[in-house]
Parts: C-alpha cells; structure tokens; sequence
C-alpha cells in the first residue's frame, strides 16, 4: 500500500513537530477463553507540521485510542518509534524520556475528565506539577490561571467553583484550559466535541481555532465526525483496523478519495447541503414522497 | 479453591492461637494450674515442638481425617463433629429451604407493588430480620409459644419419651418417614417449628432484600421496555424477563447468606438447645477446648466452599454470558 | 391527504421530581400520515425521547403528568386508554426501536426465543409457525444466517446486529407506526449507513409511519420527509425537510443549520450559536429561544404560537415578515 | 456498573444538604431521630443513669420493673436500666470503633490494590478471598477464641471480618474510577501512582464507603452481641448487652423482663442503625441496592 501525503499547502514547507514511524501496537485479548492477539496498530507513519490541524478518522476499533495513548506516553509501542521535536519519546523496550508539559490531550467527555473532587483551581494547576519549577512559577499564579481563564471564554471567579457547577460545554472549556496551562507545542484532541450538543459544539471548535492561532498550537484531531474534520483540519489520516489507509490533505480526502475504506467511510455520512440531500429516499424502492 | 482457602485459614486461626495470646497451654489449664500441669499439657498438645512442625502436623492430620483430639470430651473431633452434624443439617435445611420459599415470592412482590403497602410490610419484615440478635427472637418465641401458650416445645429433636428412629441419614424427620415411625415424625417437625423458623428469619430477610432491589433494577432496564413495548405481558415480562435475570445476583447473595444462616445455627442451637455442631462449639469455646473450636471452623469453612462452588455451578446455568 | 396514524395536540407533560414538578414539553402539536417518514429533531432537553414514550406511554406512570393535550392514535387518545388496551396497541399497532441496541434485549434469553414470544405473543400460532416467522422476521432484516443467530444471545452479536434484532422485533407484527429513537446514534457511521437504509425499506415495504427522533440533521435529510424541531419542550418550526433545510424559518433552526459542519461543505465559515441550553426548571417567559436569539426584540418576551399553512408552521414573530439577514 | 460513580456524586454538596434530604424520608427521619437519642443515651450515661451498672444489691435481687427500677435487676441487685444504657456506650462505641478500623485498612489496601494491580493486587485478594470463604460469625468466633475472649479482641476479630468488604469495595470503585478519563489525564501529565491514589482515587471512592460504613454498624453491633452471647466478648460484670443476656436467659421464664428488655435494645438499636444505613445508601449511592444483609 502506498500512502502519500499530497499536500499543496503552506504548512508542507512547516517543520515536522510529531512523527510516528512504523509503530506497532499488539494487545492479547480473551475471547471465550482463548487468547486473541488484535493488532491495534500496524506499521503506521505519519507526519504532524508545525502549525497543522492533522485530522485522524476511524471508527470504533480502528485504533484512534491505542495511537493516542502511545503518543501521550501512556503505552510503550511494540515497534517503530516515535520522535517530538526532533527527539524520540517512545520506542520498544527502554523509556526515553518524555517531553511532560509539552504535549498535553483533550478528552472526550468532560464530565469524566475533571476530577469532581477538585476545584477548578486545582484542576488548572495539576499538569504544572510535572514541569520545571520556572515554568510552574510562571504559569501557575492566580492571575497567570485567571488570564487562561478568560482567554478559553469563562469567568475569574469560575477558578474556585467544582465542575459540576458548569455546563458540558463550560466543562470542555476548563478542560482546554487544563491542556493550555503548561504551554504545550502540541496538543491532541480526542472527539472533543461528541460528547456536546450540536448548538454547543461549534463555539468549542471556534474556540480551539482561535487558540491555536493565540498559542501558536498544533493539533492533532481525532474524530469520527466527518463533518467537523472537514471543517477543521489540514490533513487527515484515516485508520481502518489499526492501518493507516490514507493521508492526504483534507479537500483532496473528500473530493477524491483514493482508499476503497475511505469511499465507503464518505459514503455512509449522512449530508444535509445541496447535493448530497435525500439520497436515500430516492433510492428506495417505491420511491417518492 | 477449597484447599487453599482451608490450607489459608487452619494457618490463620493455628498461628493466632499459638503466637499471640501467649501460651494456649497456661490458658487451657487454667490460671491457677501447678507449673507441672502446664507442662503436660504442652507435652501431650505437642506444643514443646516447633511451630511449624505443629502446624505440619495438624495439616497432616487433616489430610487424614484427623482434627485431633479434643480436650473437653477426650474424643477424636471428627467423631464428635460427625455425631452432631446431622441434627445441624436438618435444622439449617429446613430453615433454608422456608427461607426460600417465602422469601423470593416475598421480594418480588414487594418489588412489582413498589411504594405500597405490600412493599412496605416486606421492608419492615426483612428490617426486622436482619436486625434482630438470633438468640433474642428465639427467646421471644420461647415465652410466646412455648411458656405462654403452651403449643410447641421449646427445647431438643424430639420428645425424650420417644426412641429416636433408625438412623439412616441421621435426619430425624427423613429417617422416621422412611421407617414408617410417624409418631417420630411428627414429633420431630413439631421441635422442628420453633428453631427452623427463628433461623430462617435472618435469611429470608437477606433474600427479599436482594430479590426486592435486584428486581427493581431489572425492571429499570430497557429490555424490560422493549418487552413492554412489544406488547408482551406484565406477567411473563415479571417472571420470564426480570425474575430470571435477577436472580443471577440474588444466587450469589443467597450462597453468602448460607453463612449467615450457619452461623446462626450456632446461636439457634444453643438457645433451643438442639443437639447440633454448634451447641457442640459452644460448650468447647466456654472450656477453651481449641482442637474442637478449630474442627469446627475447618467444617463449616469447608461446607461453605462446597456451597458457594454450588452457587457457581448454578451461576454457569443461569447466566448465557459465562457458559459461552 | 391522507388520513394521520398519529396527531400530537397541544400536549404538555411534566416529570414530578424531587424539586417540584419540571414542565418538559409545552404544547407540542404535529402529525403522521400513513406511511410516512417524520424525523422529531432537537438537541438534549429538547423532549424528543420523551414525546415519542408518551406516544407509547412508556413513561413511568407514577412520576408522568400528562397536563394538558392529546395524542390521538387512530383517532383513540393514547392517554386515556387502560393498560389493557394499551397492550393491544405497543407492539402489535406502533412497534418501537430504542437507542442502545445493548441493553435494549433481554441479555439472559436467545435472541431468537426473544422473537418467538413476541410472535407469539402477536399472531397466537403455534410453535412451529412461529418458528417460520422468526427465520423470515431475521431474513427481512438482511440476517444472513437466520438460524445461526437465532441461537445466540444478545451479547454475542454486535450493535448493529442487535439494533437488526430490535427493529425485527418491532416490525414483527407489522405496526402502522414504528418509532425510531436514535436508533442509530450508538453505532459506527457505517453501520448506521446501513441501517438507515434497513428501516427505509421496511417502512415502504409495509407501508409503516415511522417517527424518527435523531439530533442529526444529516440523517433526517437523508430518510424523512416532513420534520419537527423541538427546543427546549416546545416545537419551534415543522414542515417539509426540503423546505426547511433550504429556507429555515426559525432562528434556531437557520442558527443550527449554521452551526453543524456538514462534510459535503467546506470554507463557509461556522457561526456558533452563543450561550447554553436553557434549564427546564428556569425558562424564559417568552420564546425559550429568545436569550440566544440574534434577531430578538421586545415581542420575543410573550410567548410566540405556533403559526402556519399547510404543513409548515413556525413559532416566531418573526415569521410572515422580513428577518434582517443576519 | 454503568453510571461511573463520580457523575454520582456530584449529586451531594455539604452537610446541611445531605442532612435535608436525609430527613425528607419519613422513615430515614425517624432512623435519625432514633441513633441520635440512642447516641446521646449512650453519651450521658454517667449523668442519665440512676445506679452505677456495677453497684451490687443482693437484696434487692431479680426484682420486676418499678419507680425505683424501670427496667427492674439483675440475679445480683444491680440497676438494670443502668446496665443498658452503660451497655449502649460499648455497643455503639465498640462497633463504631471497628467498623472505622476495617474501613480505614480496607480503603487503603483496596485503593491501592486497584490501581496499582499486578502481585499487590493478586496478594491482597487472595488473602481476601480466605477470609471471606467462612461465615463470618464463624470466622468472628474462631478468630476471638484464638485471641483470647475479652471485648477488645472481640473488636479486632469483628475489624478483621469486616475487612474484605472495605478491600473489595474499595478495590472496584477504584477499578472503575481509574477508567475515568481524570485519571487517565492525570497520567498524560507525568504524575504519580501515589499523588494519583490519594488525590483522585481515594476522594472519590469515599462515598460508597460511607454508605457501607453505615450499613455495617447495625451488623457490627449485632456482632459484638452475638459474640458477647457465646461468652467470646466482654465478660461479666462489664454491662455488655450479649453478656448480659447470655446470664440472663437463665431468668427467661420467671424473670421475663431481664433477657427480654435487653434483646429489645440491642434489636432497636442494630434496627435505628440499619434503616438509617438504607436512608444514607438511597441517598447517596442509588445504584447499589441492599447487599448481603448481615453475617451473624
């Protein structure tokens, strides 16, 4: 399988922030007793430019979950490698150090991802914990946290409320916040939005655009919303059982996409604008309103 | 399992007695015993030796049969466990199987009226049931209907003027039925009546408990919805959708509450001094007698695993998603 | 014009709670005819799940108020009738598919047992019969292995397998009404794809209304013809998908239209709609939109009727005049 | 385990909150009615009592309830209205002691065994798992005889017994609250295991351990009674209700009122403490329903 990246934009002379290559992932799993080995990512490269939002689609079990966690640390590859800023943060066998503070995540349901225990003020400053000691005076300050505050869109005195005094959107926002507070170059994002309502979702990616400008933020986006993507991203990977099938940027995927499961992927999403509208009515048998 | 577990807690209670309160030997003999009477002791409980050869010992004898020798009646503890153990398995039998039969329609009606009065006198029963200390209930029902009324006897099997049947299961009631020794028979329900029902009261509380709550959250599931939705009936939707999964849990929690109803054989027997394994411990824990305490712990854990490896069995029927 | 299967009129229903009774649809009014397909849209809170239990009167009736309106199904008000009569109509004349195809089985029961009561239940024929019908139920619904599934229980089938299941169960005794909810909101877009397309078919083959409740405007574009749009208990707009999607008439409608990126646009840019979703227990006085609204004016705090003719109607003030594009 | 228990918990906020629902209940208001007077008895003993509960009056043996004594003597003369209540501050004060022993070992150990896993884990529970394979009153009873019968040791057989439910509960919601996405994100940040546990795990985890702290005292109290009964708990003359009544059954038929009246307070007793166990667990973790019940 060939996967080119065929990018024309500004962002291809960019730099490469985040790079995977060739990173294998295997689980054991039980199924009635016998031990299954799934792969859950198989030799998968790719890319990430400075400045780009690099979309990620799949659906479940393409393995989205397993590349997030092994980007974030959280998991060690079985093989492949891969490097941050130049520098390798994960690879089989031995830990290399990892960049804490530098790479941060947003989850998908914010009314899992705050601790409800803690205040906003403590959720804001845990991340701070795992970086230098400058970085934490800098950035940890009451009105250092009240300007992050403002700046993804809530209120100074929010700093001393509990999350479940916020709204799912409010939330998303504490949780943006969160990721911003150490100052990271990269950050993932994990269907940030499918857990809010569609009337909410649109302000959450608005603000993560104008962030990304704020902070000089490189995203990376993973989704099953092929509407979002399209909006929102650069280029897009799409994962199908753990492969990257295709990489290309975002209006060449969706104008002309090369991998059969991507054709399909297109296909199945359902569209409500101009062409695209009743499809399936007219197809049906009987047809006709 | 079942030797694990029983390999883990002989260890416990051996190494308690022997290490921590010091010396079982100056225990057993009493405060006031000579310094040589002590000394016999150990020698003849073996207690001169090493700890663990003591504990390989009992082990050993435990692979065989062999609990020791206990020191009130100066007989083999699996003798004097197996002589009481049938009197201990009728009452606990029919406790459970009334435990049962009452309690489970008992939950479910309480679940199925929910916020009526039915609901509100099946809470008020299984409060009062898992409230209630064993030896006081029984106590209340002596006076009632033993020192008050006068209409069921309060003490032993079985009238002391009536020769027990021929022992076949050693199960007085099964035994005399057999035998066609009916004037045994009934008798032997009739001492039965009292303690059966004082035991069984702390478990048929524990079972409308859980039938009662396991039935609500099945019945708060969607498949129940989706039943009711398809039309089906609230009957069959009661007993062939929810009752059938709720007991998956309530199997469980009637496996566990077979200890309770064990243990409270122990506190049963005393009271209506029936002659069973725990009237038997009880009169070895007031004379320290801790071969017997120790043979009895080992019984009873070792009917509990075998018990609770039933509840397993019964799980691996009742729930599709193990036996797959 | 065909006759309704289903008229909605003026029903307000509230949830008894805790903190005092919360009011979740005020006044909503709408129709099926036969053999139509009507997608009920709206966003959390919005009471799209709760008018179609009412529907069903699947609602727990203890904390249920039903405190004005009607729900006419064939012309019998749903509300008034007994649990008896009820239990002829579930099932056998409105058949229902819920959102999670997991819990939505009976997880201790063969998947083809849970079929053959239903049968059963609905045709009261024997069990060789009804057998027969199972193996056709699970072939109608594209099961290519009807025997083999028929043997196995819910958890052993994937989720649109089991969603199969649940719509097989459904149209088993061939409703005029099937209400869909969000049958397809906890499956992969692919497989919704497909079972979209399932329902569609089934709905043409048997002439079956369908009520579809979804917060997905693709998918309502996709399988319906007239909408209905809830916000906050109350319908702001209704008529024809076509027609709506083209030239929305309530602000929210036109804002949430604005507001979804759809894959099949790129470069017009996303308006967000400002602000949260209003709480059930502390609405407006007026339009509950009206905080959140761009276009509001004075009029917007007493309540707008639903106003229109035809199939189209519109709860604004707005409506019939000239918006100020915005 | 479908609503993850922190969504649960957002439910409560402060006391007086929790103390006005709590009391919403007609029967949970009565419950709390019912341990606060039962508390407070126990609390003022010294100045609510008439007689000192160890003060001997053989002439005035065995005799029925009057002016002078409510609840009448005992075979020795002594007050036994006295006797009860001196025995509600053992009762509650022992089983509260327990209880809050087992409590704090079993969220420790089962906090930490849940989310660390791997040997610690598979150890702790199997060491459960054997405790948890007898009856517990039998196991109660084995473990006071090998202590040595007196109240103390009654308790730390009880705190013993109780111990595997702490672990194991604590054990699956820290399973559950460790899939939470705060934890995971706590774990994208570099933090660890130990500011993990304590600062995430543990908070959350307290309020089923609340709930199960209150449904065990009634138990825990009719455990130290039982125990006390078989002659495994305090020893006379402490007024302890078990050992009492272990004394006075010998009285049941002519002096009716000694076993009787203090069964009845042990049973009021372990009865306030269980329905207010039911209130507390209604309120604050609605998805767990009764479990188990009781052990002796």
């Amino acid at each position: 399988m060939t996967v080119q990246a065929r990018d024309t934009r500004a962002v291809a002379a960019a730099e490469p922030i985040l790079t995977l290559h060739q990173v294998q992932k295997r689980f054991l799993v039980r199924k009635r007793g016998i031990r299954v080995e799934t792969v859950a990512a198989d030799q998968v490269s790719f890319t990430v430019r400075r400045g780009e939002v690099f979309g990620l689609v799949g659906e479940s079990g393409s393995g989205k979950t397993t590349l997030a966690n092994l980007v974030m640390g959280l998991e060690a590859p079985d093989g492949g490698e891969i490097s941050f800023c130049g520098r390798v943060i994960a690879s089989p066998g031995r830990r290399p150090p990892f960049p804490y503070g530098d790479i941060q995540m947003v989850f998908q349901d914010p009314r899992s991802s705050l601790n409800p225990r803690m205040r906003v003020h403590q959720i804001l400053t845990e991340p701070l914990r795992a970086v230098s000691p400058e970085r934490r005076a800098q950035f940890g300050s009451e009105a250092a946290l009240v300007e992050l505050l403002g700046q993804v869109g809530l209120r100074p005195e929010s700093l001393h409320r509990f999350p479940h005094e916020f709204s799912g959107g409010q939330r998303q926002r504490i949780a943006i916040a969160r990721a911003l507070v150490t100052r990271p170059k990269l950050v993932l994002l994990d269907e940030p939005t499918s857990a809010l309502d569609v009337s909410v979702q649109a302000q959450v990616i608005q603000l993560l655009q104008s962030l990304q400008a704020e902070f000089g933020l490189t995203y990376v986006f993973i989704s099953h919303n092929m509407g979002v993507v399209r909006y929102f991203c650069d280029r897009v990977g799409v994962l199908y059982r753990g492969r990257l099938v295709e990489v290309a940027d975002t209006d060449t995927l969706f104008s002309a996409p090369s991998h059969e499961y991507t054709r399909r992927l297109l296909d199945a999403v359902p569209t409500w604008s101009h062409a695209g509208a009743e499809r399936l009515v007219e197809e049906a048998p009987n047809g006709g309103v | 399992m079942l030797v694990f577990v029983l390999f883990g807690v002989t260890l416990c209670t051996f190494f308690m007695s022997h290490v921590i309160p010091g010396d079982p030997a100056q225990m057993m003999a009493g405060p006031h015993a000579s310094a040589d009477t002590i000394r016999s002791i150990r020698r003849q409980l073996g207690l001169d030796r090493p700890l663990w050869v003591q504990y390989g010992t009992y082990l050993w004898g435990l692979l065989h049969g062999d609990l020791g020798v206990s020191i009130r009646t100066q007989q083999p503890v699996i003798h004097d466990l197996a002589a009481f153990f049938p009197a201990t398995l009728e009452l606990v039998l029919y406790a459970f199987l009334l435990a049962i039969v009452t309690g489970i329609p008992l939950g479910v009606l309480a679940a199925v009226k929910r916020n009526t009065v039915w609901d509100y006198a099946a809470r008020v029963v299984s409060l009062g049931g898992v409230s209630v200390p064993v030896f006081w209930s029984g106590l209340v029902l002596i006076l009632l209907f033993y020192a008050r009324l006068g209409w069921l006897p309060a003490s032993g099997r079985l009238d002391p003027s009536l020769p027990p049947p021929p022992t076949i299961t050693g199960l007085y009631t099964v035994d005399s039925a057999l035998t066609g020794y009916w004037a045994d028979f009934f008798n032997s329900l009739w001492h039965l009546v009292l303690p059966a029902v004082t035991l069984s009261y702390v478990q048929l509380s524990i079972i409308v408990r859980q039938v009662r709550s396991s039935m609500l959250e099945v019945l708060g599931k969607e498949f129940i919805l989706t039943g009711r939705a398809n039309g089906l009936g609230r009957g069959f939707l009661i007993v062939r959708y929810a009752l059938r999964n709720a007991l998956v849990p309530t199997i469980t929690v009637i496996g566990l509450s077979i200890g309770s109803l064990l243990g409270g054989a122990v506190v049963t027997e005393t009271v209506f001094d029936w002659p069973g394994m725990g009237n038997y411990v009880v009169q070895s824990i007031a004379s320290l007698d801790f071969p017997a305490i120790m043979g009895f712990t080992v019984v009873i854990g070792a009917a509990y695993v075998l018990i609770n490896l039933v509840v397993d069995l019964l799980h691996y029927a009742l729930d599709p998603q193990i036996r797959r | 014009m065909t006759e309704s299967v289903l008229q909605v009129e003026e029903l307000t229903l509230s949830f008894r709670t805790a903190a005092g009774l919360i009011r979740v649809l005020r006044g909503v009014s709408f129709d099926i005819r036969a053999g139509e397909l009507v997608g009920l849209v709206g966003e959390s809170g919005s009471g799209k799940s709760v008018t179609a239990q009412a529907v069903a009167r699947l609602l727990p009736e203890e904390t249920t108020v039903v405190e004005s309106g009607r729900i006419l199904f064939a012309g019998r008000d749903v509300c008034t009738m007994t649990e008896a009569e009820m239990r002829e109509i579930r099932g056998r004349r409105i058949g229902y598919v819920f959102q999670e195809p997991m819990t939505a089985l009976n997880p201790a029961m063969t998947v083809g047992d849970q079929l053959m009561h239903v049968i059963r239940h609905h045709h009261g024929c024997s069990r060789r019969e009804a057998r027969q019908r199972v193996q056709r139920a699970l072939e109608e619904v594209l099961i290519h292995q009807p025997d083999l599934v028929a043997r196995q229980y819910p958890f052993e089938l994937s989720g649109g397998m089991r969603q199969r299941i649940v719509i097989a169960l459904a149209m088993s005794a061939n409703p005029a009404l099937l209400i869909a909810d969000e049958p397809t909101t906890a499956l992969d877009v692919t497989v919704q794809a497909e079972i979209l397309k399932l329902i569609l078919r089934l709905a043409r083959q048997h002439g079956t209304a369908v009520l579809f409740i979804t917060h997905d405007l693709g998918v309502v574009s996709q399988i319906c013809e007239r909408m209905v749009v809830l916000y906050a208990g109350e319908v702001v707009e209704r008529g024809p998908v076509r027609e709506i999607l083209r030239h929305p008439n309530h602000p929210y409608t036109r804002a949430l239209l604005r507001a979804v990126p759809d894959v099949a646009r790129r470069g017009e840019p996303l308006q967000a709609i400002p602000g949260e979703l209003p709480d059930l227990r502390h609405l407006p006085p007026g339009c509950v939109f009206a905080p959140r609204c761009v276009h509001r004016m004075e009029r917007c705090d007493t309540r707008p009727p639903l106003r229109g003719s035809g199939d189209t109607a519109v709860a604004c003030w707005w409506s019939g005049q000239e918006v100020p594009n915005r | 385990m479908s609503t993850p228990i922190v969504a649960r918990s957002a439910r409560y906020g402060g006391g007086r909150m929790l103390w006005k629902q709590l009391t919403a209940n007609r029967f949970t208001a009565l419950a709390v009615a019912c341990v606060v007077a039962i508390v407070l008895l126990a609390l003022l003993a010294p100045w609510l009592a008439p007689d000192s509960p160890t003060s001997v009056h053989l002439s005035q043996r065995l005799s029925p309830p009057s002016a002078r004594h409510w609840f009448g003597t005992d075979e020795v003369g002594r007050d036994l209205f006295s006797r009860i209540l001196y025995g509600a501050r053992i009762s509650v004060g022992v089983g509260l002691g327990s209880v809050l022993l087992a409590a704090l070992a079993g969220t420790l150990l089962g906090a930490f065994s849940g989310y660390w896993g791997r040997w610690a884990d598979q150890g702790i529970m199997r060491l459960m798992d054997i405790l948890l394979s007898f009856p517990s009153i039998v196991l109660a009873m084995a473990l006071a005889a090998a202590l040595g019968p007196n109240l103390l040791n009654a308790a730390l057989a009880i705190a013993i017994v109780k111990l595997p439910v702490y672990v194991r509960l604590a054990r699956a919601e820290a399973l559950s609250i460790s899939r939470q996405l705060f934890v995971k994100a706590a774990r994208t940040f570099g933090l660890g295991s130990g500011w993990i546990v304590t600062r995430h795990i543990i908070p959350n985890l307290l309020p089923p351990i609340v709930v199960q702290i209150t449904l065990d005292l009634g138990d825990t109290i009719l455990l130290i009674a039982t125990l006390g009964f078989l002659g495994l708990g305090a020893q006379p003359p402490t007024p302890e209700w078990g050992a009492m009544i272990s004394v006075g059954w010998k009285y049941l038929l002519d002096q009716w009122w000694y076993p009787t009246l203090t069964g009845a307070a042990i049973f009021i007793t372990v009865m306030s403490f269980n329905l207010l166990g039911d209130g507390v667990r209604d309120l604050l973790d609605p998805r767990r329903h009764e479990e188990g019940g009781r052990t002796s």
